[in-house]
């Protein structure tokens, strides 16, 4: 005979002000297996804790019903309790009267009827739960980071720092991501290569470090402890272990006019590049769909330029599976392409710019050596309009509807830089708001428009007309004098919104990570589990998760990195019981369960059964690996005998719960 | 709809959702105290591949108006491609109950991410509207689970 | 004998309708007849047989035992017997009219089964002679007079009249109640016809069959004989031919959790079926060979060695027609019949 | 035809290639034929037929007789073949202890259709090219072969033989039949009428299982609805929610992998057309998946148990074409 508890939670007034807890306690109460019922004002409290605590050993309770917040909220809180009094933890369920009942309705009585139900429903569960014991698994003790700009470079480094192996995976042929593009940083204004490059060299020469430059993840398998990684190598047509970077063969290569990524198109570089003097790996690499030698198989310049011989035109794609125990991911953003605002000229006119083209054009390393100049004429811009939220905050579908956060403060430091360095520089910013919380942000933001004299202007730009006489006609409105300006400008900076890397996207799938609406990897909790993805041993650094600046990325990266050890050190892992299971005897050995399993959990094997006619038959049958399982169901429901059912969620336990919630 | 008068139908509405991404929507829309209608009740399934047929058909059995199967959207499923065949399985389901002359109407796969909590209550609110104006169940009702 | 001319028999119903619900064999949309409950534009069928037996009208495939009432942790019962309206059966074969007696034997005996004695007293059986038996038939085998089946009231078709004979108090009370629609006519066309049909039934491929064997001495030889794995092997294990016999009796009582309470229902259980006589322990019975010979060891031989020598079968020949695999009782008497 | 096959399996037995043959036995009337196991040679010289009768699907019985010791020899009629590759490929069938010979058909004979046309009475009944003669307690009688021609046979899917060790005869074609055109039929019709339609039908159903029971698809070492353990164990129907109920799982479970061999229907003792269930999902499979024929190799993966990132969302049934209600 079972024995359940159900202990009903007021959480202060959150549960209480819609639920009638009283009344919810004393109608489960009366349910048949029901022993003890009650409620209490936090359960989550030590003094609630104890309540549950004293009931499961005072009434000897075979199960506990906790009808309170989302089981994802308390679930690991309520079975610790249980577990702690000698219940097992898998005997606890949650009847969600938070969440789900108590916060999304009003009338009270429906609220009350409606929690019943819900407790109604877990009691059912449990008097149907079986006691769970988790089984372990061994951790490898190596870890991958995908993304090589600051935040994988920092939580690599911190990684390594702790002793374990990492492996940072790169797509571009160097290390240093986005902030390698940028001049200074906000709002201290150091130079953003003074601070990154030493970074990467640390990344460079760490032992414990591995960097796969030019590489990228395409297939993942396994689950936290025990991940398996497939990352292409992909062929950059040159020797990495026999250049020496000394740049001999760019010097020579005759394909002269391919637009520079690094400088956003606004120079170019060689077929065969470095991205910049301070890539690492500082290692050439070739453009394939420029390089003559690729294309036409005429040429083969750089071959005989390069001492060390290491050009390498018949160099394929590799690819290296390596296995980890956790996965960072820190793939980073782009600005928005600006295509789909055209009102703003970009493509027609030169001299209207991205943020991160004037990053380049400020930039000492950059096209200009840091000389402000025009990019249509090479001129020096007297007048500069910066315009704002180009893309965030819209809701026109043409961008983004989230604030892109630093866009604000970098506009800002742009500003006062021009201002700074070209006083005769007239410089206004178009914004709809001002966001500068942040240590030290406002006064730098005011500095901008005290100390500088940039013209902020609350207003949008409507229009930017390109005139035959090279200026730019800016048609916008001050919102706060109401009226219509008209500013000749001869650059214009468009504060593009940052979005997710592409690359995030199919990541994500691989991994089975989740993101929300606008590829931004979610956390397993906005509040609590920031740098956690919902899927074990899935961290999150950088702008992945979200728009944030540097100092955010750095510290979500170290966060992130600490989570990664705190996993790692362990030996072995507890996993999750709720596992697939075959009944033998049932079994058909039809193999589909197999074919729907995502883990490759289930194997066959050829076993002896007792027949009816008590002769022996050899039988084919499904049997799962508990610990590659991760309790999905898609085998159960294939399986027409039902010979397959989930621990924790078995077909009984749900069908128990839906006729209860439809009494 | 909660607060309308007692003689207007309320459906009994079961929804199954999956622990990843729709759950946690479900949760979402509370803490954001997004309201939706008190007659949908919430099953929680690790995954939407996990809900049996069986299951959809009981919830009828046993009393339901309207069932309701939410899942992560296609290609961000926890668990790789569990959605993908749950689609394919309610795809069948759905038709099949439509061959048999069950409203239509009566079930719905919905896509519903952890970040959705507006849109887990906007579809709850519309599901329960739609089956409310088809009225009570009596295509695929069981008189013996009916309340006396 | 009395007798109502066919272009009555809807006015008779009518008025037969008018006291009490009335069941006549109809044609549904399958092709087949059925049982149903006559109304306006039902028309009875001119099928030799129906495809399920009239032993559904006293023992039907599920009835509702009893409730049981929860609240919240007290239990009440509650006794969902009502007393029975009557009701009257038009068109039943000598075959089903046989098996009633048989099933008597099982549900009348003490303990009595007070909810199939509900329905049985409630009954008014007319029987319908048969005319032109089918080739499956073997009625003849069990000493049933096909020609002259039993019940409250005889009846005979011919071609433009049907004729009634009561034999019991009730078959009276009905024949004086639609007596206004009766004539008293020269029943010697009955007899005509009942010495043709005999020839007919005489002749049956199976009306001679051997049934010398079964008997109870032979028990222990019959049970072990080799023969039952070679008859058996076919056999799918499905319901059929328990389902459509009209002297299988075997049932299951069961539990259903409505949600609001319990009802305790009895359903048709088959001997065929795998899930048969298990019990708490174990299942005495776990290969289809053991199952299929417990179906016509119990109607050959436990039955009528328990039954003063009546057989648990009637000749309907319905599992002729219905096994999905042609395997039947024929096949078996004959089989074994002949060791 | 039958004394070839009783010629080779002959000859297959005395050299030992094979211990057992699996076949129809002869009946008393020639339509009652019964799907049996033949040990000797005199046994099959005497017992053994092959007629317009022989319609039960003979792979089923594979799954048992397979694993029993020494070789068994089988003969499959093109559909059967298809039932006997997708149990293959379900690993139900050891191919190994299988002789398989393949046996043309030309269509099998519905004895209820004759019996309903009018063939009361029958003890015996052959056919002379397109007539069926019956002799019966009433007299001779002929019918139309096409008329009494089982439903479906007459929208035979495929003259082929998918797998086999042997054939004897012609090899046929796939056909193009007019299967589907019922479920169309009904799919066009109002959900009303839908529905009216199929409780008309499945309000008939006795729960004998002979449906599963036949069904080569249904070879569960233990169904859903006989195990007490899982659940929805169920004997008898006691509400209609129960007969929509089995009927719906029967067919869901045996979606993707129903070849279509219309054994549930013929066997079934109320004539409920349960192949229209299948037919359903094979035409939506169809439609929505790709064209699928279970059976047709051992290779192509069940589209239950696969997908496609393009695949339709369940909301594709409300818009596709069919009847509605005002």
């Amino acid at each position: 005979m079972q024995r359940i508890g159900v202990f009903v939670c007021h959480c202060g007034t959150n549960i209480s002000a819609t639920v009638d807890v009283h009344k919810v306690a004393e109608i489960l109460g009366r349910e048949s297996s029901v022993v003890y019922s009650t409620d209490y004002q936090y359960m989550c409290s030590e003094a609630g804790q104890n309540i549950i605590q004293n009931a499961i050993r005072d009434r000897h309770l075979t199960g506990a019903v906790i009808c309170s917040c989302s089981p994802r909220m308390h679930e690991t809180t309520f079975r610790k309790t249980a577990a702690r009094a000698g219940l097992n933890s898998f005997m606890v369920e949650i009847a969600n009267i938070r969440e789900q009942c108590s916060w999304i309705h009003k009338d009270k009585e429906d609220a009350t009827q409606k929690a019943i139900a819900i407790g109604r429903a877990a009691i059912a569960k449990v008097l149907l739960n079986t006691p769970l014991v988790p089984g372990e698994s061994p951790v490898t003790k190596r870890a991958l980071v995908i993304g090589g700009g600051i935040a994988g470079i920092q939580a690599a480094l911190d990684i390594a720092e702790a002793g374990f192996e990492v492996d940072i995976v790169e797509s571009k042929p160097t290390i240093g991501g986005k902030m390698t593009q940028i001049d200074k940083t906000f709002p201290t204004l150091d130079c953003a290569a003074c601070i990154l490059t030493p970074k990467m060299v640390d990344c460079a020469q760490n032992e414990k470090i591995h960097i796969y430059s030019y590489s990228e993840v395409v297939k993942v398998k396994g689950f936290v402890g025990d991940f398996e990684v497939t990352i292409k190598k992909k062929a950059r047509y040159v020797d990495e272990n026999k250049c020496t970077g000394c740049g001999a063969c760019i010097e020579k290569c005759p394909m002269k006019k391919v637009p520079d990524e690094f400088n956003l198109g606004l120079s170019n570089r060689h077929a065969i590049y470095i991205p910049f003097a301070q890539a690492i790996p500082k290692v050439a690499t070739i453009d394939a769909m420029q390089c003559r030698m690729l294309t036409s198989g005429k040429c083969g310049i750089c071959s005989k330029v390069c001492t060390a011989g290491a050009i390498d035109y018949k160099q394929k794609d590799q690819f290296i599976e390596q296995g980890y125990g956790a996965i960072v991911v820190a793939t980073g953003f782009n600005p928005i392409s600006l295509d789909k605002f055209d009102e703003f000229a970009y493509s027609q006119s030169k001299d209207v710019v991205s943020s991160l083209e004037f990053e380049r054009l400020t930039n000492a390393a950059g096209p200009t050596n840091g000389v402000l100049l025009r990019p249509s004429d090479g001129k020096h811009p007297h007048t500069i309009v910066f315009v704002q939220c180009v893309g965030s905050r819209d809701t026109t579908c043409r961008g983004k509807e989230y604030c892109s956060k630093i866009c604000c403060m970098y506009t800002a430091k742009h500003a006062l830089l021009t201002r700074e360095k070209y006083p005769d520089t007239e410089v206004y910013v178009f914004y709809i708001d001002v966001r500068t919380p942040g240590k030290g942000f406002d006064e730098f933001y005011r500095r901008a428009v005290e100390q500088y004299g940039v013209h902020y202007i609350k207003g949008m730009v409507g229009k930017v007309v390109p005139r035959s006489d090279g200026k730019l006609e800016v048609q916008a409105s001050d919102l706060i004098m109401g009226e219509q300006l008209h500013i000749d400008a001869d650059l214009v900076v468009l504060a593009a919104a940052m979005e997710s890397d592409k690359s995030a996207r199919p990541l994500a799938t691989m991994l089975t990570a989740s993101m929300d609406t606008n590829d931004f990897f979610t956390e397993a909790h906005p509040k609590l589990r920031p740098v956690e993805s919902p899927t074990a041993g899935i961290f999150l650094a950088g702008a992945c998760q979200g728009p944030k600046d540097i100092p955010e990325t750095v510290a979500q990266a170290g966060a992130a990195a600490s989570k990664v050890i705190g996993l790692l050190v362990k030996n072995t892992l507890k996993g999750n019981p709720c596992v697939a299971q075959s009944d033998e005897l049932m079994c058909n050995g039809c193999s589909s369960c197999e074919k729907v399993c995502p883990y490759g959990a289930i194997t066959y094997v050829d076993k002896e059964f007792k027949m009816p006619n008590r002769t022996i038959a050899i039988r084919r049958v499904a049997q799962v690996n508990p610990a590659v399982c991760q309790g999905c169901g898609a085998c159960t429901v294939a399986c027409p005998s039902g010979a397959m059912d989930l621990k924790g969620f078995s077909n009984k336990e749900i069908l128990a719960e839906v006729d209860a919630i439809c009494r | 709809m909660s607060m309308n008068g007692a003689n207007e139908f309320r459906p009994n509405i079961v929804a199954f959702c999956c622990n990843w991404c729709s759950y946690a929507g479900a949760d979402l829309a509370g803490t954001n105290r997004l309201e939706y209608p008190a007659e949908v009740k919430i099953v929680r399934v690790p995954c939407s591949c996990r809900v049996n047929p069986l299951f959809v058909l009981r919830a009828f059995q046993r009393g339901a108006d309207g069932v309701i199967i939410c899942g992560c959207h296609p290609g961000d499923c926890h668990y790789t491609s569990g959605n993908y065949f749950a689609r394919r399985r309610m795809t069948l389901l759905f038709s099949m109950l439509d061959y048999l002359g069950v409203e239509k109407a009566r079930t719905r796969v919905e896509w519903v991410s952890a970040a959705e909590g507006a849109k887990f209550a906007s579809v709850m609110k519309d599901f329960v509207q739609t089956v409310a104006k088809l009225g009570e169940n009596r295509r695929l009702e069981d008189i013996r689970c009916k309340r006396q | 004998m009395l007798s109502l001319l066919k272009s009555k028999l809807n006015e008779f119903f009518e008025l037969v309708a008018k006291e009490t619900l009335v069941y006549l064999p109809v044609d549904n949309s399958s092709g087949q007849a059925s049982y149903q409950k006559w109304k306006e534009g039902v028309v009875y069928s001119s099928a030799l047989n129906t495809v399920r037996s009239a032993k559904d009208f006293f023992f039907p495939q599920m009835e509702n035992l009893m409730d049981f009432k929860m609240q919240g942790k007290s239990v009440e019962v509650v006794d969902t017997r009502v007393e029975k309206e009557d009701f009257v059966i038009f068109g039943v074969r000598a075959c089903d009219v046989a098996s009633f007696s048989i099933l008597d034997k099982v549900f009348l005996a003490d303990p009595v089964d007070t909810y199939y004695q509900n329905r049985r007293d409630h009954a008014v059986i007319i029987s319908m002679a048969c005319s032109k038996p089918e080739s499956t038939c073997f009625c003849p085998l069990y000493g049933i007079d096909a020609t002259k089946p039993e019940g409250d009231l005889s009846a005979w078709e011919t071609e433009d009249r049907i004729f009634f004979k009561a034999n019991t108090q009730k078959g009276e009370v009905l024949l004086n109640n639609a007596s206004r629609l009766l004539e008293e006519s020269e029943g010697q066309i009955v007899e005509v016809q009942r010495e043709t049909t005999k020839k007919i039934l005489e002749e049956l491929p199976f009306a001679h069959l051997d049934l010398s064997k079964f008997k109870g001495e032979n028990l222990m030889e019959l049970f072990n004989s080799p023969k039952w794995a070679e008859l058996s092997q076919s056999c799918l294990g499905c319901g059929t031919c328990t389902f459509v016999c009209p002297t299988c009796q075997c049932f299951d009582i069961k539990d259903f959790d409505t949600g609001h309470g319990v009802k305790r229902f009895r359903c048709w259980d088959s001997c065929m079926y795998s899930e048969f006589t298990k019990m708490a322990a174990a299942n005495p019975r776990l290969t289809q060979l053991e199952r299929f010979r417990q179906r016509f060891m119990h109607k050959l031989v436990y039955f009528p060695d328990n039954n003063e020598g009546t057989y648990g079968c009637v000749g309907c020949g319905r599992c002729l027609i219905k096994c999905p695999v042609s395997m039947n009782i024929v096949k078996v008497i004959k089989q074994l019949g002949e060791e | 035809m039958q004394e070839t096959m009783i010629e080779r399996a002959k000859a297959l037995m005395e050299s030992k290639s094979v211990v057992r043959v699996v076949g129809w036995r002869i009946g008393e009337f020639g339509y009652d034929v019964t799907p049996s196991v033949f040990t000797t040679v005199d046994d099959l010289n005497g017992n053994f037929v092959y007629n317009d009768f022989c319609g039960s699907n003979l792979s089923k019985y594979l799954v048992r007789l397979s694993c029993e010791e020494g070789k068994v020899l089988v003969f499959l009629k093109p559909c059967d073949t298809y039932s006997f590759t997708q149990l293959l490929k379900e690993h139900r069938i050891h191919r190994d202890n299988v002789y398989a010979i393949g046996i043309p058909c030309n269509g099998k004979i519905d004895i209820e259709k004759v019996r309903q046309a009018g063939g009361e009475g029958i003890t015996a009944i052959r056919s002379e090219g397109s007539t069926v003669i019956a002799r019966t307690l009433y007299g001779e009688k002929k019918f139309d072969r096409k008329e009494v021609l089982s439903e479906r046979c007459l929208n035979c899917k495929s003259k082929k033989h998918v797998t086999y060790d042997e054939l004897l005869g012609e090899e046929g074609e796939v056909l193009d039949s007019h299967r589907f055109d019922m479920v169309e039929k009904l799919e066009a019709m109002s959900s009303n009428e839908r529905f009216e339609f199929w409780r008309n039908e499945l309000s008939r159903c006795i729960r004998c299982n002979a449906c599963r029971n036949v069904c080569p698809a249904c070879t569960c070492e233990k169904c859903i609805f006989d195990n007490d353990n899982s659940g929805v164990s169920n004997k008898a129907a006691a509400d209609s929610f129960e007969e929509n109920m089995f009927h719906i799982i029967r067919a869901f479970h045996v979606a993707g992998r129903c070849t279509d061999c219309g054994e549930c229907s013929r066997v079934c003792p109320e004539h409920i057309p349960l192949h229209l269930l299948n037919r359903k999902f094979i035409k939506d499979i169809n439609e929505l998946y790709g064209e699928y024929q279970a059976g047709s190799d051992m290779e192509t993966v069940s589209p239950l148990t696969s997908y496609t990132i393009e695949d339709d969302d369940p909301s594709i049934v409300n818009r596709r074409g069919g009847g509605h209600d005002a």
